[in-house]
């Protein structure tokens, strides 16, 4: 059997299962087969396209497509090229795991009638199926179908729980900020297009060059712009905390690892595919993606540290990893302008790599507080608690998901955030003076923001999951269904596997950035074991460096994260180290414990008779000082209220309410609506329903046209 | 046989305490705890601190949270509403630790003994190491009482029953009167 | 002073529509020359209201007496100061000996809050329309319906221990942690208990829970020799204690009508002085302690050790105890004390100023004192804050001015007074007063009258009652007693600064302050616990 | 402003006591304690004005009765089994006292004075009691001793 033509097997065969998978979930009769029956096929699905990817990326043949029609603009095509692997194999990891976990949650979730449920089942298998169709589309016209069924789809998604306003509402904008992005993304295939005279991604490819650089320019920032208001940067995020909290939590999980990051697919189908080719971009283009994906970083996780509501907090920080990722294409962009091409495709290798990475973790996590609100019925911080001996497993897969997230080795965060953030250091390779600041500035507010990313997370699993429980339903939580354990369980491993043997997958990354860039930058990030250089390294090796090193299929275990002046890890003998501290710690627990008896007691808390729940710190008072300290930026309002003093004195009630606004929510988009509303209100002069007005209008409309013919 | 396990138990009660002595001897961290007192304790207390008296210079230090400490210094009458807290607190700190009752509330209850409001001292509550008597005992004093404690002071007062012959006879003494 | 049988009738007249009469003869009667009116249970908070307006009369006490051994049920009674008249105005209401009740205050007098509940819980008196009747000072575990006050109650019966009640609060709004510090909390401090209510950083609420120390001082006192008073007085709270033992020793000279000997009088203003400066010089060390000036800190610690020196010189005692009795002081000093009281206050005038002059330098000192835990002048004047802390709110009282007492009346000095209410202001006052105290203790060291320092008091009869008072370190304590039998105590009351000032203090604390703030709020108050539980 | 902190500080010189190295002594004033002169106590002749002025009751006053057995004091005489013996004890309890020193005032006979004493510790409460047992030579009648403490912590 050829090993390289499995991927195009197992490619059709995805197809085929998701297709299944839609028939399935209509023509079942009972609720749970439903479920059951799609979430199997999605499954599958999911690792057929996991399969074709990681095929793909080590090196199989591509699979490809092709529909002929009559249509004018000719054949639909698909083509999994090392870009689609990369992003097919991220949707089939995601994909896979969620859809186990839906057989648990869509089962305790609501009791749902049976009609949603096929609809549901259905609408899912079709969901993914575009996904996979829009990363592997290899012509415009085929991918604006999938980018928009995908729109579509996962607004149907969203709405699962149509019953409540505020769903439908969020639903909805979703759906139409991800328009207003595909108003621009079209414009911006339109304008590659015109050069072509084919929508074919290979004549687009051929065209872009021929472009004036105004011209690209354009079509740079209607992609950025576009495929942007779908990954949530800033100030188009506005729909991602709405909608994230309001769907089904698997669902959440699909849209903030999966969907989002479609986004960044498209930019990178056009900023380094299409436009990437013969011509340098400029400077600016690459400074601008770093400086919104910076700023976009860090207001995404200061918003994500002041929320109360579980899924906000994962919905934010997701705006704030898509910040980091778009940081890492930024400087690949940035150095690409001054002609430092492996320093470029080392940072999109660790940008691409954080992809993957946020999109376990968060998926992860997502997956986590379904679990938490499946059991608790509430997603409010401040009403959880004491989660850890209720749900112990649920409890370790979030933590090591916020651990991830929270960039702590051994999990996999860690080493993409430190290879972005040390590539973001090479900037004095540059000699631009301001690109250098605008990179180093960026650099310290992806710092600060990392930082503050780990406030948000021990916030999270301190409040959520630690000390007491803040109300009954916290008190009367039970763990997760195997199900749901399942999936968690999966993602968890990724977690700790990415993180651990990043050696391993930078390879495949490697082939991704090799075609778009065209050179690999392999032995620099991954060298073969110093063998090159053991002057250089004699230290390292002698101290085990050279370990397994004619074992392993791939270089070696250490990842050197720069170029220059970079620091040397590796991921895998840290986690070893790790093992071996813990291992004796325990043991010398086991030493010493002997030694002094042990007495067990009540809490202390200054010999008060009870320590209660309310004594426990809440996820507002957690973040409350990060409120105080950025409160210029946030300019929230906070109001206490309490009764009059002498009553105040003994009964105790008070009030105490803080507001925020969402980000450029009052500075950009409510004056804009109401200019927009007053502007419309105008207009309706015009409109009177008058018919004799309105056969003046087209007679003025005439002359005015008759005027200017003769002019 | 009693006298033997008296012996026994004696000088096991001595091994402990010089163990104790031995461990808390050069560094001791103290945990102060009001149980009703008029403040002058406190005050007192407090002045060891000051450059006059220093306690620091002999490594005895006070501390905020008992699980920290290794000494409980507790003054005042034993209010009812403190016996839970000084529980607490005792049951709070780790082995091995001493307990001293400091001024006559602590070790008697003093103006208070025992009343409705009071259990007069903490003798009842907690196994008192050390003894400090004074309203309030002034800083020399509790100096004393915690090298004592530790081991490290000679104690000066002991029990005593003088016998006095008297050849007058007692006019005053008038049964019934 | 004003004509006080003039003023007895305007008042009558005034409140006489609303209930107000003459008193009829009664038990405890007080010294002559102070005014009394009777009034009906119900009317009492119009009569208040209209003594407060009319009369700026300022709410000092409020305590119920157990009459029932003379057949007259239950005796509530409120003291008033009238400042302008320099007199005590007493409010009597004769309660009903079965079901004692009257109409609660609250409402026109905040202050009252406190004292009602006292009542409610020691002696069985209701005060009706009072918003919330829980107990106060008695432990949890005591039984209900077990008034201690009660004539019938024993100080050393047994009260057998019930399964303890504890005040439960409102819950907090959601997201609002309830951060308990205390009873037993940071460093070398009474025991009290706060709850703070913090939204992390901000401080939303405070409660106060205090009274784990309630000794029954006034039960204790009852039935003890008067002799002995004294040393039960000095022990209400040790740091205060001359200024306490000399109110008790007032109010025991003013029932037996005797004129104390000069020279006692002026020793006594001596001594309450230096208890002034040694408590002022303590609440600066231990405010630097707060604010983390250790140097200030411990150049503060050692003035009040010289004081304290000096203070066991004189008296044999370093907190005073033991220096005051009935009728003067137990001992007189010889010159070569005076003199080492000249030397160390020209060495403390000296180091003061400096130290002064430094504190208020220290930018880190400073910033954490303005603007923190502010105490408006309304609500120090509802809550009827006294001392310092009323002072550096506006509240210009001082009874050393007002109602002068010992030798206050022959010596020149100057009461600071603020109106801005922060942590400065009080820290303020006390470096003023204490610059006073030096002044004063020179006056006094240069006319010092000759003669005897103590003059026998005759036996009290029963029925005796006085009021007596002295500006102790942290405000205005009054005494107020009642003689029994056999040369004994029937009746004690106690009303310490610090009680009057507590119900005040939580109110400094919401607002504009952050959690780290409240050390040095708690500081900047300095409140003493042993003297609010008593 | 630390600087001058500092310098004060710097300034001040040091004036820590020695204690416990070298003994220090308190002012001639100073009430450490009262000691007890049990030569020229009056308690046998029943004089119980001190324990009247003691507020705390540090001072009792109670009768040893020692029934049918030698005696301690009479060590060495022939032992008289059947007499009962009684005698006034004085104690002095030190874990009670509050140094008021109102029982030197109210002494008749100078038995009790305050000394500045300030090592005052000690590991058990009963070290902290002091007692004298007043004897009459002539003592065999064997009077019962009124108890005299007045009934206080009885």
């Amino acid at each position: 059997m050829n090993w390289s033509l499995v991927p195009t097997l197992t490619f059709w065969a995805m197809f085929a299962v998701y297709l299944l998978g839609v028939v399935l979930a209509v023509l079942m009769p009972k609720g749970r087969a439903i479920t059951i029956s799609a979430a199997v096929c999605a499954a599958l699905g999911g690792m057929a396209a996991l399969v074709t990817g990681v095929g793909v990326l080590s090196g199989a043949a591509m699979p490809m497509l092709r529909f002929d029609t009559n249509l004018p603009f000719g054949a639909l095509t698909l083509r999994v090229d090392t870009l689609s692997a990369f992003f097919l194999a991220v949707i089939g990891l995601i994909s896979l795991p969620v859809a186990v976990y839906s057989i648990g949650y869509l089962n305790a979730e609501h009791g749902a009638g049976k009609g949603r449920l096929h609809a549901f089942g259905a609408l899912f298998n079709l969901l993914l199926l575009t996904l996979t169709l829009i990363v592997t589309a290899d012509d415009a016209i085929m991918f604006l179908v999938a980018w928009e069924a995908m729109a579509f789809l996962s607004y149907l998604m969203v709405n699962f729980d149509y019953e409540d306003a505020r769903v439908i509402r969020s639903g909805f904008l979703m759906l139409a900020v991800s328009e207003l992005g595909t108003i621009g993304i079209f414009i911006a295939f339109l304008l590659l297009y015109q050069a072509a005279g084919s929508f074919g991604y290979d004549a687009l490819r051929a065209a872009a060059p021929t472009l004036s650089l105004p011209l690209r320019s354009a079509v740079f920032l209607l992609a950025f712009a576009g495929f942007g208001a779908k990954a949530g940067i800033l100030p188009l995020q506005l729909w991602l905390p709405e909608a994230h909290p309001a769907a089904p939590s698997h669902i959440s999980a699909l849209l903030s690892a999966v969907i989002i990051k479609l986004g960044i697919y498209g930019m990178l189908r056009f900023l380094l595919d299409f436009l990437g080719g013969a011509a340098t971009p400029p400077a600016w283009w690459g400074l601008t993606v770093l400086a919104v994906g910076a700023i976009t970083a860090l207001v995404g996780i200061l918003y994500s540290v002041v929320q109360n509501d579980l899924k906000r907090v994962l919905a934010y920080s997701s705006i704030e990893n898509i910040g980091i990722i778009l940081a890492g294409l930024g400087a690949s962009l940035t150095f690409r302008a001054y002609h430092l091409t492996a320093l470029s495709a080392i940072v999109m290798i660790a940008a691409l790599y954080h992809v993957l990475n946020h999109a376990v973790y968060k998926g992860l996590l997502f997956l986590g507080a379904g679990s938490v609100n499946h059991a608790t019925g509430t997603r409010e911080l401040n009403k959880l608690g004491g989660l850890i001996r209720l749900m112990p497993w649920t409890t370790l897969f979030f933590i090591i998901a916020a651990l991830a997230i929270s960039a702590v080795p051994p999990f996999n965060g860690y080493i993409s955030e430190w290879m972005l953030l040390e590539s973001l250091l090479q900037s004095f390779a540059i000699p631009d003076i301001l690109s250098k600041v605008i990179i180093a500035l960026s650099g310290a507010l992806l710092a600060l923001t990392a930082g503050i990313a780990v406030t948000s997370f021990v916030r999270v699993c301190g409040v959520g999951f630690l000390a007491l429980p803040r109300s009954k339903e916290a008190a009367n939580a039970r763990e997760a269904p195997v199900s749901m354990r399942v999936g968690m369980g999966f993602l968890a491993f990724f977690c700790l596997a990415l993180g651990v043997l990043p050696t391993f997958v930078i390879p495949a990354l490697d082939r991704v950035t090799t075609s778009l860039f065209g050179v690999s930058v392999l032995n620099q990030v991954v060298p073969p074991l110093f063998t090159n250089h053991p002057g250089a390294y004699q230290l390292l090796v002698t101290i085990g460096g050279s370990l397994f090193s004619g074992i392993l299929p791939v270089n070696g275990l250490v990842v050197i994260a720069a170029p220059a002046f970079s620091t040397i890890d590796s991921p895998t003998y840290l986690f070893l180290a790790e093992l071996l501290a813990i291992g004796i710690v325990l043991l010398l627990l086991r030493v010493i414990r002997p030694l002094g008896a042990t007495r067990r007691g009540r809490v202390w808390a200054g010999g008060i008779p009870r320590f209660t729940a309310a004594m426990t710190y809440t996820g507002m008072a957690y973040s409350n000082p990060v409120r105080l300290i950025f409160h210029s930026l946030f300019r929230s309002r906070v109001t206490i209220e309490a009764s009059a003093p002498a009553s105040r004195q003994r009964e105790g009630r008070i009030d105490y309410q803080q507001q925020f606004w969402s980000p450029f929510e009052r500075g950009l988009y409510r004056p804009l609506l109401s200019a927009f509303e007053a502007v419309t209100r105008k207009a309706r002069i015009i409109q009177s329903g008058n018919l004799n007005q309105y056969i003046a209008y087209i007679f003025l409309i005439v002359l005015i046209v008759l005027i200017l013919r003769a002019i | 046989m009693a006298d033997t396990l008296d012996k026994a138990t004696r000088e096991a009660a001595e091994q402990l305490q010089a163990r104790v002595q031995r461990l808390l001897g050069h560094s001791l961290h103290i945990r102060h705890v009001d149980a009703g007192s008029c403040n002058a304790c406190e005050a007192e207390i407090k002045m060891l601190l000051n450059p006059y008296y220093d306690i620091q210079r002999l490594g005895i230090f006070f501390t905020v949270t008992p699980r920290h400490a290794d000494m409980l210094l507790v003054t005042g009458c034993m209010t009812r509403a403190m016996v839970d807290p000084l529980r607490q607190t005792y049951e709070a700190m780790p082995d091995p630790r001493l307990v001293v009752a400091v001024g006559a509330c602590a070790c008697t209850g003093g103006i208070f003994g025992q009343s409705a409001y009071t259990l007069g001292g903490i003798g009842d509550i907690l196994p008192v190491d050390v003894y400090i008597p004074g309203c309030p005992p002034s800083p020399l004093t509790l100096i004393h009482g915690l090298l004592l404690a530790l081991g490290r002071a000679e104690q000066r007062m002991h029990h005593d029953t003088r016998q006095v012959k008297s050849s007058r006879a007692l006019p005053m003494l008038t049964p019934g009167a | 002073m004003i004509d006080s049988a003039a003023l007895q009738s305007r008042l009558v007249a005034a409140c006489g529509e609303l209930g107000g009469a003459s008193p009829r003869p009664y038990v405890g009667q007080g010294v002559e020359g102070e005014v009394v009116i009777n009034v009906a249970p119900d009317a009492l908070p119009q009569v208040v209201q209209t003594l407060r307006r009319e009369f700026r009369a300022i709410f000092v006490d409020l305590f119920g007496l157990d009459l029932r051994p003379e057949k007259q049920g239950f005796r509530l009674t409120l003291i008033f100061s009238l400042d302008e008249e320099e007199n005590w105005l007493y409010v009597h209401a004769d309660l009903d000996a079965d079901a004692p009740q009257f109409s609660s205050l609250v409402e026109a007098l905040p202050a009252a809050d406190w004292y009602e509940r006292v009542v409610w819980e020691e002696l069985g008196v209701t005060p009706r329309e009072h918003p919330l009747l829980a107990g106060l000072r008695l432990a949890p575990d005591w039984p209900e319906g077990v008034y201690p006050q009660r004539q019938d109650f024993r100080w050393q019966q047994q009260v057998q221990g019930v399964e303890p009640r504890y005040f439960e609060l409102a819950p907090a709004p959601e997201g609002i942690v309830d951060y308990p510090l205390g009873p037993v909390r940071s460093g070398v401090v009474e025991s009290g208990h706060y709850l703070l209510r913090t939204a992390g950083e901000e401080l939303v609420d405070m409660r106060l829970q205090l009274f784990y120390k309630h000794r029954g001082i006034e039960k204790r006192a009852e039935g003890v020799a008067l002799e002995h008073l004294p040393l039960i007085a000095e022990r209400i709270s040790g740091t205060s204690a001359f200024a306490h033992s000399l109110t008790l020793c007032q109010a025991l000279e003013r029932a037996a009508a005797v004129d104390v000997p000069p020279r006692a009088r002026f020793l006594r203003t001596l001594l309450a002085e230096l208890e002034r400066l040694y408590n002022h010089l303590g609440f600066q060390a231990d405010l630097c302690q707060a604010t983390g000036l250790a140097v200030a800190q411990a150049q503060f610690d050692i003035l009040k050790e010289r004081v304290l020196r000096l203070n066991a010189r004189l008296a044999g005692h370093r907190y005073l105890f033991g220096m005051n009795v009935p009728g003067g002081l137990s001992r007189d000093f010889d010159e070569q004390s005076l003199q080492a009281v000249r030397e160390l206050v020209t060495v403390l005038r000296r180091d003061m100023e400096t130290l002064s002059r430094l504190l208020l330098a220290s930018a880190s000192h400073r910033d954490r004192l303005e603007g923190t835990g502010m105490l408006k002048p309304e609500d120090a004047r509802a809550y009827c804050a006294v001392g310092p802390i009323g002072r550096a709110s506006g509240v210009d009282r001082d009874l050393r001015r007002d109602h002068p007492y010992a030798a206050y009346a022959e010596v020149d000095f100057a009461v600071p007074v603020l109106e801005t209410g922060d942590a400065m202001a009080r820290t303020q006052i006390r470096l003023d007063e204490a610059m006073q105290s030096l002044h004063i203790i020179t006056q006094i060291l240069g006319s010092l009258p000759g003669g005897n320092v103590y003059a026998p008091l005759e036996r009290l009869p029963a029925g005796k009652a006085a009021l007596g008072w002295a500006e102790s370190p942290r405000g205005e304590c009054l005494h107020w007693l009642l003689v029994g039998e056999d040369g004994t105590l029937r009746r004690y009351r106690v009303r310490t600064a610090s009680f009057a000032n507590w119900q005040a203090f939580s109110l400094a604390i919401p607002g504009h302050n952050i959690l780290t703030d409240f050390p040095v709020i708690e500081q900047s108050f300095g409140l003493s616990f042993a003297g609010a539980d008593c | 402003m630390i600087l001058s902190w500092l310098r004060r500080g710097l300034r001040t010189g040091v004036l820590t006591t020695r204690y416990p190295a070298a003994r220090e002594e308190m002012p001639r004033e100073f009430r450490g304690r009262p000691a007890l002169d049990a030569e020229r106590c009056l308690a046998g002749q029943g004089c119980d004005r001190c324990v009247q002025a003691c507020l705390p009751a540090a001072l009792s006053l109670a009768t040893v009765t020692s029934r049918g057995v030698q005696p301690l004091w009479e060590r060495g005489n022939m032992p008289r089994p059947l007499t009962t013996i009684s005698a006034p004890q004085l104690t002095l309890d030190y874990g009670r006292c509050i140094m008021c020193g109102l029982c030197v005032t109210a002494c008749p006979a100078d038995a009790l004075r305050m000394v500045g004493d300030y090592e005052l510790a000690s590991t058990t409460s009963n070290d902290l009691r002091v007692s004298a047992v007043f004897i009459q030579e002539d003592g065999a009648s064997g009077r019962d001793y009124e108890e005299k403490n007045n009934g206080r912590y009885a």
